[in-house]
C-alpha cells in the first residue's frame, strides 16, 4: 500500500495571497503564471516581516543588547529552519541577495583562490582545467562561469540537449574527465522544466574530484529537495521563486568546501582579525556574509519554508505534477502550438514554455495580458537554449500552488483568442 | 478589449504586408541591433548621399525577427525615412521616440509621423516601446556610423 | 537674515516607530542608541513595503503583464526618487544588498579589467600602481582594498590619524601621487563620528587621474549629501541604516566611469547578448544587477527617503547635532569617561564612542542593556582604528531621528550605575 | 535588576583577584586567542606532563584583555584545570561549555563545576557566552597542540 501525500487544496490556499484577488486590465481575474519568474507571497510571509521590524529589528551579531539578541536569533533561526528543509547542517547554508549571487560567489572562489594564500589551493583553477556546464542553462548559471573561465584561462565546455529538450549524457564519458574541476548543472530548467539528473553527473565528476553546483532555482522551490540524495556539493537558490521575499537567496555548500573556500565579498562580520596590512577570516558561513545581513527576509524565507512545510512538498509536487499534465494535455489539443520541452510530465516540472505559429510571442502575452493573464515572453534568461530550439523567443507559464485547472483553462483559451486575433487559428 | 487601442489596423496592415524589407545593394553600413530583453533583431542597411545633416537618406533596407510591433515599426520607419535628408530623419526619429515616451498622453502630429501615429497606444505598454523603437535605433546607429565612417562598427550585435 | 532649518519633532517622529513603544529587560523603556549598526523603521517604510507586495508584485524588467510592468515602474521610480536624494542622476544609482556589496563591486571592477577585454582598460591595475585608504575605516571600506591588492599586486597605503580622531592630511602630498590610482575614504566615521574632507582629497586625487570612492554609510543617512558638491566618483551606503529595510543598499558612481567598468557580479538581466562562448554586457546601471533585484526593498528605500526628505535632511543634521553637543557635554561631566573621537561638534556626526575607566565595554554595555539602553560595544567593525586609540573595544552611541535629550540623560545616568556597580564611580 | 544574576560576587572577586594570571615558564605550548566580535584576547600557555588522555596538567598561565566575564573566567579555569589529568579536563570543558549553552536553563553539577557554576546567568546572554568560553577555548587548543607536538600553530592569532 502506498500512502498518497496529502492533497493541496489550492482555493484554500489562495485565500493566504491578498494579490490574488486584485484585478488587472479594466476588472479582469488575475491569472498569474509567472511564478518561475518570481512567486507571489502569502500573508504569513509579509507578517513575519513586519512583526521582526516591529519588535525585533537590530544589527545581527553585533551588538549586545536584547533587540540585538532577538535579531540574532531570529536571523540563526531563519537559518535552522531552511537548512532543515534541505536536509543540511545550518553550518552549511549561508545566505544571499538571490541564486546569482550564490553561484558568484562559488565562481569568484574559484579565481580568488590563485592570491588567496595556504589553506585554499582546493580551489585553484588555471589554463588546462575545465568548467562543464549546459546549453540549458540560465545565464545566471552560464555567464558567472564563462567569466571564471575568462579570469582563470580554464576552458569551458557544455552538455548538449536533445531535441525532447532533455540533458544529451551520451557524450558524458568523454566531457567529465580528469581535467574537469566545476560541473555546474540546473536541477530544474526554467524552460524546459526537464529536471536533471544531479546525481548520475555528480557521481561521475566526483571520480575526477570535481565540484558540482546545481543551480536549485526551480527545484527547491517546487520539489522535495534533499541534499544528501541530491550528491551536489552546492546548491544554490532564490526566496522570491518559493513564497519568499525579495533580496534574499541562499548557498548551501559541504561544509569541508566551505571551509576551504576564500571569501568573495569582504568587510564585516566575515573578519578573524583585522590589521591595516593583512586580514583573517571568520570560519563559514560567516565567512560569506560580510556586511549588515538581509535580517527580515531570512525571517520572511523561514516563514514561507514553514508555509510549503506544512502544505508538504511532495503535495506541492503533485498538485504541480496534475497542473502540468492538464496543461501538457490542452496545448496539445491546439492546433498550431509547439512546445519547447519534454511533451511528458516525467521528470518535469511546471515550467511549460511554447511557440504558436505565425504569432510572436510578445503578441501572445499582450493577448494573454488583455485578458488578466500573466506571462513571461521572451528568452527567459536562456538565450543559447533558445538559439538551440531555433526559437528568437517562447512563451511561458509558470505553475505553483495557487494555481488551478481554471487556469490552465483561461490559458487554453487565451491562446485561441490570440490565434482569432492575428487570424492564424 | 484595448487590444485593438494597441494593434490599430495600420499596424496589422504592415506587419502583413511590410514595406522595403529585405537586405538591398548598395549600402554604405549595415548594423545588427538585438533587443537584449526579448531577443529580437534587426539587421539594417543604409545608404546615404552626401554628407552632414544633408546628406540624402537614399535607401534603407533591413532584415528582422521579432514581435508585430517591432516589423510594422520597421516597416513604417523605411517609408518615413526614404527620400529624407539625415536632418529630417532625425527630427522625426525624435519625434517618434517622444511619442514613445508619452505613457498613452501623447498627441502625436499626423503632419510629421504619417502611418506612426499608429503606434500611439504602444506607448501605454512600456514592455513594447522597445520593439517600436528598435528599427529606429538601428537606423540612426547606422547613419552616425556611415557619417563618421566608422569602419569597424559595422557588423557586430549592438544592444538597443 | 539666515532661514534657519525647520526645527524636528522627535516626539512626533517617534510615533511613526512602533519598536520605540515595546519594552525591553522587564519593562524598561527601551532607549535605542544603536542606530549607528542599524536605524529602525517607520510605519511608512513598511507599509510601502507590504504595499508592493500586496498589489504590484513581479520580477522586474522581466515581463510583459500588468503586474510587471506596475512592479518596474515602482522599482525604476524608486531608484529615480533615491537619485534626487543625492543629487544625482537615475542612470547612475546601482541597487546593491549593502554598502559593503557596493564597495566590492567597485574593488572587483579593478580585478577584472585585467581580463575584460577593450573599453575596459581604464580600470586595470597592477604592482606599482597605489590604493589609498584611511586607518579610520570601517571594514567594509577597508578589507575590500586589501583584497584587491591581493589580486592585482597593487600596494596599499593609508592616511594615518591625529590624536584628537581626524585625518592626519599632512602628508597628503607624498600620500597621493601619480602612482594612486584608488582613494577609499569614510565620508563620516562609524566610531569617531569625524566627517572627512572628501572634497580636498578628491580635488588632490583627480590631479593625478585616482579613482575617489566615498564611503558613505554613515553620511547620508544625517546630512544633506550632494554628490556633485562632495566631488568623490562613488558613493556607497546601506538603506537599513537610514530608515529603509534590510538587504538594499546603493552604489553611485559617475556615468562615464559605470560606462568603462566591467561587472562584478554576471547572470540574468545584465547582458548584452548571451552565446555559448561569450557575452556582451548592458549598459549601468543595469550591468550592476544581475539576476532578480530586490524589489521590495528598493520601494521601502525610497518611502524611507520620502520620510527623511519631508523631515528635511538640513533638519535632522541640525537635530543630531543638538544632540551631540549635549552628549559630548554629559559625558565630559562625568569623572572617568574618554571619549575617542573630536570633542567639539564641528564636522563631526552623531557617533559617540567611549571608554570608561576601569569597566571593560562589554560591562558598560550590560548595565546599560539592564537599564533598557541599547549601545554597541566592541570594535565596531573598526579594528585599526581602535589599535591606533589603543583600545580594545570601545562603547558607542549612536542618535538619530527619534533620539531625545532625554535619551542622552538615560545614557548619562546609565553610565554613572556602571560605575557604581563596578565600585570605579 | 538582573545584574547580580550574571555579576555574581564570585565572579566579580574573580576579576577583581585572578588567581593563576601571568605567563610562566616552563611551558610547552603558548596560544593566541581572539574574539573577532569584540577584539578580547588571550595568551595561554599550557605545561603537561605525560603523554595522551592521562598527561597531568602542570600548569595553565594566562595573559589577557577582556571584560570581566572573561577575566574571571580564565581565572576559574586554571583553579579546575591544573593539576588534573587532561581527559578530566576535557570533560569539565565539556561541561561548562554545555552549561554555557543552556540559555539559562542549565542546572549546573557543583561537584564537577565548583567556582564555574556562578557563571549559569551568563548563558542568558549570547554575546557573553564567547567571553566566558575563550579562556576555555585558548586551553583546549594549546592541549591539542602540545599532545600532537605541532610546532608552527603555536603563535598565531586564533579566532574563537
Ligand atoms: C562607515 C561604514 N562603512 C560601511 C559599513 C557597512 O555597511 P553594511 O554593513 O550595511 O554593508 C558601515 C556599517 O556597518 C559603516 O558604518
Ligand atoms: C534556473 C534558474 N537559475 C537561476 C535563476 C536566477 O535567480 P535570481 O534571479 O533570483 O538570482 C533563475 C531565475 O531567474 C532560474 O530560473
Amino acid at each position: 500500500m502506498t500512502v498518497l501525500p496529502r492533497a493541496l487544496d489550492a482555493e484554500k490556499v489562495r485565500a493566504d495571497f491578498p494579490i490574488l484577488d486584485r484585478t488587472v486590465r479594466d476588472g479582469r481575474r488575475l491569472v498569474y503564471l509567472d511564478s518561475g519568474a518570481t512567486s507571489q507571497k502569502p500573508r504569513q510571509v509579509l507578517d513575519a516581516e513586519r512583526e521582526f521590524y516591529q519588535r525585533h529589528n537590530a544589527a545581527v551579531h553585533r551588538g549586545a543588547h536584547q533587540l540585538a539578541e532577538e535579531a540574532t536569533d531570529a536571523y540563526e533561526g531563519a537559518r535552522a529552519t531552511i537548512a532543515a528543509f534541505i536536509g543540511a547542517p545550518p553550518g552549511e547554508v549561508v545566505f544571499t541577495k538571490n541564486t546569482t549571487e550564490g553561484i558568484n560567489l562559488v565562481a569568484y572562489a574559484f579565481s580568488n583562490a590563485a592570491t588567496a594564500g595556504p589553506g585554499f589551493e582546493r580551489f585553484v583553477l588555471g589554463p588546462g582545467d575545465e568548467v562543464v556546464v549546459t546549453e540549458m542553462e540560465h545565464h545566471g548559471n552560464l555567464v558567472p562561469w564563462q567569466e571564471l573561465c575568462r579570469r582563470t584561462g580554464a576552458t569551458l565546455r557544455w552538455f548538449p540537449l536533445t531535441d525532447e529538450g532533455r540533458l544529451d549524457l551520451s557524450g558524458m564519458d568523454e566531457l567529465l574527465n580528469e581535467r574537469t574541476k566545476v560541473v555546474a548543472v540546473a536541477h530544474q530548467s526554467n524552460v524546459l522544466g526537464t529536471v536533471n539528473p544531479v546525481r548520475r553527473i555528480a557521481e561521475r565528476a566526483h571520480r575526477f574530484g570535481a565540484v558540482v553546483v546545481a543551480d536549485a532555482a526551480q527545484s527547491v522551490p517546487h520539489l522535495p529537495v534533499d541534499v544528501t540524495e541530491l550528491g551536489a556539493d552546492f546548491l544554490a537558490f532564490s526566496g522570491h521563486k518559493m513564497l519568499g521575499p525579495t533580496g534574499i537567496g541562499v548557498l548551501w555548500g559541504r561544509a569541508e568546501l566551505l571551509a576551504a573556500m576564500p571569501p568573495f565579498i569582504t568587510g564585516g562580520s566575515m573578519i578573524g582579525v583585522v590589521h591595516m596590512d593583512h586580514t583573517t577570516w571568520a570560519e563559514p558561513p560567516q565567512r560569506f556574509e560580510a556586511g549588515v545581513p538581509m535580517a527580515a527576509q531570512a525571517v520572511g524565507l523561514a516563514a514561507a519554508v514553514d508555509y510549503l512545510t506544512a502544505l508538504g512538498m511532495d503535495a506541492v509536487a503533485a498538485h504541480e505534477h496534475e497542473l502540468t499534465c492538464y496543461a501538457l494535455e490542452r496545448l496539445a489539443g491546439i492546433d498550431g502550438v509547439r512546445v519547447v520541452g519534454p511533451l511528458d510530465a516525467e521528470a518535469r516540472g511546471s515550467a511549460v514554455s511554447f511557440v504558436v505559429d505565425g504569432i510572436h510571442p510578445h503578441d501572445v502575452g499582450q493577448v494573454l495580458d488583455d485578458q488578466g493573464i500573466a506571462v513571461r515572453v521572451g528568452h527567459h534568461c536562456a538565450w543559447p537554449l533558445h538559439r538551440r530550439f531555433a526559437a528568437v523567443a517562447t512563451t511561458r507559464a509558470t505553475f505553483y500552488v495557487y494555481n488551478t485547472r481554471a487556469d490552465v483553462d483561461a490559458l487554453a483559451e487565451g491562446i485561441g483568442q490570440a490565434q482569432r486575433f492575428f487570424g492564424t487559428g | 478589449m484595448k487590444l485593438e487601442a494597441m494593434y490599430q489596423e495600420i499596424i496589422l496592415d504592415h506587419y502583413r504586408n511590410p514595406h522595403h524589407k529585405g537586405l538591398r545593394e548598395p549600402y554604405d553600413t549595415e548594423v545588427h541591433h538585438i533587443n537584449p530583453t526579448c531577443g529580437d533583431e534587426v539587421r539594417l542597411r543604409v545608404k546615404l548621399d552626401g554628407a552632414g545633416g544633408d546628406a540624402r537618406v537614399v535607401d534603407v533596407s533591413y532584415d528582422s525577427l521579432g514581435c508585430s510591433i517591432s516589423q510594422a515599426s520597421a516597416s513604417v520607419a523605411t517609408d518615413l525615412l526614404i527620400g529624407r535628408t539625415v536632418d529630417e530623419g532625425m527630427r522625426i526619429a525624435a519625434e517618434f521616440t517622444a511619442l514613445m515616451q508619452s505613457k498613452g498622453e501623447g498627441e502625436p502630429d499626423e503632419d510629421v509621423l504619417e502611418d506612426a501615429v499608429a503606434f500611439a497606444g504602444v506607448s501605454r505598454y512600456p514592455a513594447r516601446i522597445k520593439c517600436a523603437l528598435l528599427s529606429w535605433m538601428a537606423w540612426k546607429d547606422a547613419t552616425a556610423q556611415t557619417l563618421s565612417a566608422d569602419p569597424n562598427a559595422s557588423m557586430e550585435e549592438r544592444v538597443s
